[in-house]
């Protein structure tokens, strides 16, 4: 069981995250997520160059799924069209509900979370950043510049 | 294809029970049905197996309690043909019914406004909607029957026509009478007077007897108890449309039902978790899901056909009796199986009675319908109720017991 | 005369099952208990035997259900030294908390009146008052901790002083920090500053562990729920003094719970039955009966010897691996047997994780309590309880569980 | 069982009740009682003479049970001085929940219902005209002529 959950790939993101920063130079959009079912808390920041994700940190207190998945996420997303990183946080929910990822290259690590799909409890942890990103995007598409959210999927 | 009720019956262990050395004759099933071996099994794997408690749980046994309690509710939703964000588990059918009340009708009705009802609900589908009124002071319509027992549509039409109606409770199908309402119809009807006003139907007597699509139907909330459709007692139903309950405020609160709590206030769960606060009903859940799949393998219209036949037997034998009488309808396209009878000149009680001594269990009273009785000028009837394991082999007894009651009191 | 656990364990079937070719350790009591075989036996027992439902049934099936739903509430009453009449069954305790909080609190305050609560409740103690006051504006005030984790009683003089708080409700064990509350004492100071003033219990963590008089306690309103207390899933109670009861406005309404109905309202039954609307949990109240018999005879005394001794034990076993912290007091006369903790770097849902994988059962999450959450300045916590079938053999699984998470996770 | 309840002196009671008629010459109190939970009326009129029960009559509608106890119950109780009915009504009531009745021979064919104990539902309808008897004399006791009751017991 903590074979399928806790992979290496997963326990070197989280040992080692990427892109994790309290702050984040130009910053278009700053946004707070948390699980209040779980209590994790998330800030990510996001900034926008020619409709690309130009810069993309978190921060803030999780467990080692939320904090991994993240990490991955900003690796996936970083450098992409908003609207084709839109799609890939569609891929990814997607599969955190049990179906086959249509883009397993472009999740990059992503792909190792797969098995978390097994674990319902621990669903919510994987896409917290996730949704947080998409959250970030769609805040920057309406003109916003902050957003704070609490939830669950 | 009919039902082989002999073979199936064995799955039922209280009907091999015998009382005072006779065979148990159950008829009573309008009041409570028995329950398969199946559910039993599932409640049982619950306890034996999985026992811990559901949703946030890290460890296996409370996935699992989740999935059975979840699983719970897709199946009663595909049973019922509806979507599971819709069913939200009460304790009863009683507690859905008051669910509406609390949650949406003491939240938008007022004086002024009106709701309509009949004179045939169970006091589940009455009491806690004139209860809302009394504090509230809206007004509630009922409409009347015609002579066979069938729900009066020109009356109701009356009732409708200035538009103040805002609610509908009315019940699918008589516990009393057996008659069956045309709830959409009246639907149609209602909202046809005033586009906003909701439905709520009370489909206790209605799930466990025919097939019922809550899509087709095109109500706003139906009802519905575990207890009476081979499920476990202490869980029942709500089913209501998501949009609805999304835009509704919790009736019940506690744990499981919020987003977030501060000393402040409280944000919402997600439905159907907003309406079912504290730790649910798991090994019930999991005892009407094993129902309603049990009841799905015979098939929905087996049961159906087995009723309109059996119940058909049943007046036939009933009203050969000298001085028996049948109220509602007889016409099998409008009724269900529950049959309220009288004898002359012996009192429901003592029919009752002296049923019960040959082991034929029937129930005698107002059955929770006092403005009924009051409307048909009675203060208890007898009733028969019949399911899938009753067969035609349970006429004679009840016949037999009707005329001893008959020579034994009658003055 | 300790308990003998080994002997005991036998009687709890989920608990002979292996996880990963692991024995099962199950801490999580305070989230639900196991359930022993006399209750399900005695489930079991209605259902094959005497199923059908209660009340105003004349024959033999539908008065040995009424038998065991009755006694089902003597035995629960006499469990908890409360009247009988005093004794409403609920689905769960926190229906019992809505029930008062419906029926007496929302009837009752208004808007320049006061109720006092607890930084410390679960969410079934807290929402369904902080709901009623957003709808009807009164305040409520909460006591604060000191820092061993008990109720500033100071506070609590101080918040009461002005006379203005009618209502008080405090939980007697908290299912996080383990913490005992003064219930007694806190319900004779909120009458000395309000003789008018109303005291409702959660009495959900405390009835399965201590010895309980309702009478001795001195308050008004007591909550507790099956499925903690050796129990079924499905039931709950709210123990009442029954004078106020008498003069309460009943919660749920429909069927089994009027006197008398009409078209127009309704009057109301005698008590407990004026809260019990519908068909009740007859099973469950026959299991709920069997689980506080089975209490009474291994003797609530032991049970919390058992508690004191093993709780002892854990607190050292935890507290001696590195980077372990527990939440709430050490002192085992005001403290019962939940445990919360951290381990230093690792989040508790991985400490959880791999409890999980190693077949130890703990819960993860902020336990329905938010609020204390936020005091404690925490997000959740690894929580450990046991119960009667637990013993100083599961420490070192727990132990060894916490060390690997830590090997494995801390950074 | 039908045996238990139904003993031959209940079922003489039922089928040619005493002091069963709709109305009382000089009557002092009228009492109507109900229970709604099995539908059972009963019309219960009183006249009272020198603080003894002169006249008393009992019309309605119920069961066997609930006629033949009433018809039982005027037999035993016409005749006494009022406070003494009461004590037997109470001596009555004890026996339905259960307990020997202290005054058995004062109860007359009454005793014949103690079987009823054994039969909950059935008990309420034993207790209707004993309840309504009580009912009429502290009715009396109070100078009023008339109530109406609904209950169960
Ligand atoms: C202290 C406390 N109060 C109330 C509850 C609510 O109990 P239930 O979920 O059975 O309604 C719980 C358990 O979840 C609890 O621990
Ligand atoms: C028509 C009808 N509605 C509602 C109910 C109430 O169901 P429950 O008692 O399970 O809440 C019943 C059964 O008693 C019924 O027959």
């Amino acid at each position: 069981m903590m074979e399928d959950l806790y992979q290496e790939i997963i326990l070197d993101h989280y040992r080692k995250p990427h892109n994790r920063a309290p702050s984040l130079v130009d910053e278009d959009v700053h946004v707070h997520h948390s699980n209040p079912l779980c209590g994790d808390e998330m800030d990510l920041r996001l900034r926008v160059v020619d409709d690309r994700v130009d810069g993309l940190v978190f921060d803030g207190e999780g467990c080692s799924i939320s904090q991994a998945a993240a990490s991955a996420m900003t690796d996936a997303v970083i450098g992409r069209e908003v609207k084709d990183a839109l799609d890939l946080v569609e891929d990814f929910r997607r599969m955190m509900h049990g179906d086959d990822p249509a883009r397993p290259d472009d999740l990059l690590d992503g792909v190792a979370f797969q098995g978390v799909a097994k674990f319902p409890v621990r669903v919510k942890c994987a896409l917290l950043g996730w949704m947080a990103v998409r959250d970030a995007i769609q805040t920057y598409e309406r003109g916003a510049s902050a957003h704070t959210v609490n939830h669950e999927e | 294809m009919t039902i082989d009720v002999p073979t199936l019956r064995k799955e039922f262990p209280t009907l091999s029970r015998e009382l005072d050395g006779q065979r148990l004759v159950y008829l009573d099933s309008a009041a409570s049905s028995q329950t398969p071996t199946a559910v039993l099994d599932a409640m049982d794997h619950f306890y034996r197996w999985s026992r811990s408690n559901v949703h946030r749980g890290v460890y296996p046994l409370a996935e699992e309690a989740t999935d059975l309690y979840e699983g719970g509710r897709t199946k009663l939703a595909s049973f019922l043909d509806a979507d599971p964000r819709g069913v939200v588990f009460t304790k009863n059918a009683t507690e859905a019914c008051n669910l509406v009340a609390y949650s949406w009708v003491r939240r938008n009705l007022r004086e002024g406004d009106a709701m309509l009802s009949t004179v045939m609900e169970h006091h589940a589908n009455h009491v806690p909607f004139t209860y809302a009124a009394r504090d509230l002071g809206f007004e509630v319509r009922h409409i009347t029957l015609t002579d066979d027992g069938q729900l009066d549509l020109d009356v109701a039409r009356r009732l409708l026509a200035d538009g103040k109606v805002r609610f509908l409770a009315v019940g699918h199908v008589s516990n009393v009478l057996g008659t069956i309402n045309p709830v959409a119809e009246l639907a149609r009807m209602v909202r046809e007077a005033n586009p906003d006003a909701l439905v709520h139907v009370d489909g206790t007597q209605a799930a466990p007897h025919l097939p019922v699509s809550f899509r087709d139907l095109g109500v706003d909330f139906y009802a519905v108890t575990g207890h009476k459709m081979l499920g476990p007692t202490g869980i029942g139903a709500l089913v209501a449309r998501p949009e609805l309950l999304d835009a509704m405020d919790p009736f019940l609160s506690g744990g499981d039902m919020i987003r977030d709590v501060t000393l402040e206030g409280s944000t919402w769960n997600d439905i159907p978790h907003k309406f079912e606060a504290g730790t649910p009903m798991i090994a019930e859940a999991a005892g009407l899901g094993a129902a309603v799949d049990w009841l799905t393998d015979l098939g929905m219209t087996r049961v159906r056909e087995h009723e309109v036949a059996l119940t058909a037997a049943m007046i036939e034998a009933l009203t050969s009796i000298e001085g028996v009488t049948i109220h509602g309808p007889t016409d099998m396209a409008v009724r269900g199986g529950a049959i309220s009878f009288a004898v002359e000149g012996v009192h429901p009680h003592d029919v009752g009675a002296m049923l019960g001594s040959k082991g034929v269990c029937v129930r005698v009273g107002h059955h929770c319908t006092k403005p009924l009785m009051r409307c048909l000028k009675l203060n208890a009837t007898a009733r028969a109720s019949s399911y899938i394991y009753n067969d035609v082999d349970d006429l004679e007894p009840l016949v037999d017991g009707i005329e001893a009651a008959r020579s034994f009191f009658a003055r």
